[in-house]
């Protein structure tokens, strides 16, 4: 796959918007970039049968799930004219209002970068194997299903 | 011949454990399947696929890794 | 135009990254927020006849500016199933690297959000009346067109 | 009538200032812009839309407001 080399994806717990917030100021010396684009995917407190999601718990093929992260970089590039692309993911707790996925794309043009960031998070929902258990308030879980 | 089977999600819930190494004499995974599925009856009506390298295959494939992992319905992001 | 208030949406010089991650962190309280979907227009260091950008300075018609982007806010919230919507548009000098114009959206659900990011920056880019000044190393300059 | 011009990016160039107030008989936008073009020959050339009321008007509209902006090519973003 290219010579990029297969990074970890994964952090542990919420992603801290402070982090969003440093990792857009690390692009400002990246001139040729014309346009950002950034997909912040946070944790719903859903309601079942009357009881509230506190909480996501994520597991993963931790593995597994960084190569297929590695191919998506790998075929987004390929698609698109992209000047860079970082992914991160949560493992572990993440409660609610709190951010468990941060996908950030980078181009000289703005038309690439919606094509390509809708492309980098269907293709993250469909083939990495990551699993969500959603936690109540009450302590009982279920395991999430992406719709 | 020993496998090294890894259970996530859902599935790990119901084997109570995250990896098992059992010894086969099957020689595809629908056949371990059919194992697993003996020793583990609630995973019978459990939608996953079955990873073996790293990569998904498909039920009539051949064993040919030292380890397989069943991923439940995937749910990241 | 509904019950919204029009607000102002420029801001003076760039917009700062730390900025960005405050408006995200402030949606941490909003948990029925699944997804949200971040446009950042970056000033880029384009070059023509060997002379490079070094800052655009922006100007509008302030007041229908506003009157547009709240146009284009309310529109964008009939179209698409929003929680909340942020726009910010820099006036005055943005230097190469630095950020001029920030969009945000927030929605229930994924699908939502990139469909509304790409209609309110294409929306932007058509409908507001902001005039870009290409500033060029020598202080020579040129007017923007936007492609 | 007294009408306020408004003049944004480029046009602003050509005409040294960025609103100027003149006295019109004229009674359609295209009819004012004829007495612009003749005070600044340079505007003949240059592609623009002419908002009132702080709306995009037609060239062939009556002019019913007290000040009209003369906008070049939107770039923002």
């Amino acid at each position: 796959m290219k010579n990029r080399k297969i990074k970890n994806v994964f952090r542990e717990g919420a992603i801290a918007s402070q982090f969003i917030g440093d990792s857009i100021a690390k692009h400002q010396s990246k001139t040729t970039i014309g346009a950002h684009s950034i997909f912040l995917g946070q944790v719903r407190a859903d309601e079942l049968e009357g009881k509230t999601v506190s909480a996501i718990e994520y597991t993963a093929h931790e593995e597994m799930a960084n190569i297929k992260f590695h191919e998506i970089r790998e075929t987004t590039f390929e698609k698109f004219n992209l000047s860079c692309m970082h992914i991160y993911h949560s493992l572990g707790l993440v409660k609610t209002g709190e951010i468990c996925l941060f996908v950030f794309v980078s181009s000289p043009r703005r038309k690439e970068v919606f094509k390509a960031l809708e492309f980098v998070v269907e293709e993250i929902k469909a083939k990495v194997p990551v699993f969500g258990k959603e936690i109540f308030e009450d302590s009982s879980h279920q395991w999430k299903v992406n719709s | 011949m020993d496998l090294k089977i890894k259970y996530f999600g859902l599935l790990a819930e119901i084997t109570l454990c995250n990896e098992e190494v059992l010894e086969f004499s099957e020689t595809t995974i629908s056949e371990v399947l059919e194992v697993l599925h003996n020793k583990y009856p609630s995973l019978r009506d459990k939608d996953f696929q079955v990873a073996q390298d790293l990569e998904i295959v498909s039920k009539d494939s051949i064993v040919s890794a030292t380890e397989i992992a069943l991923l439940p319905p995937f749910s990241g992001g």
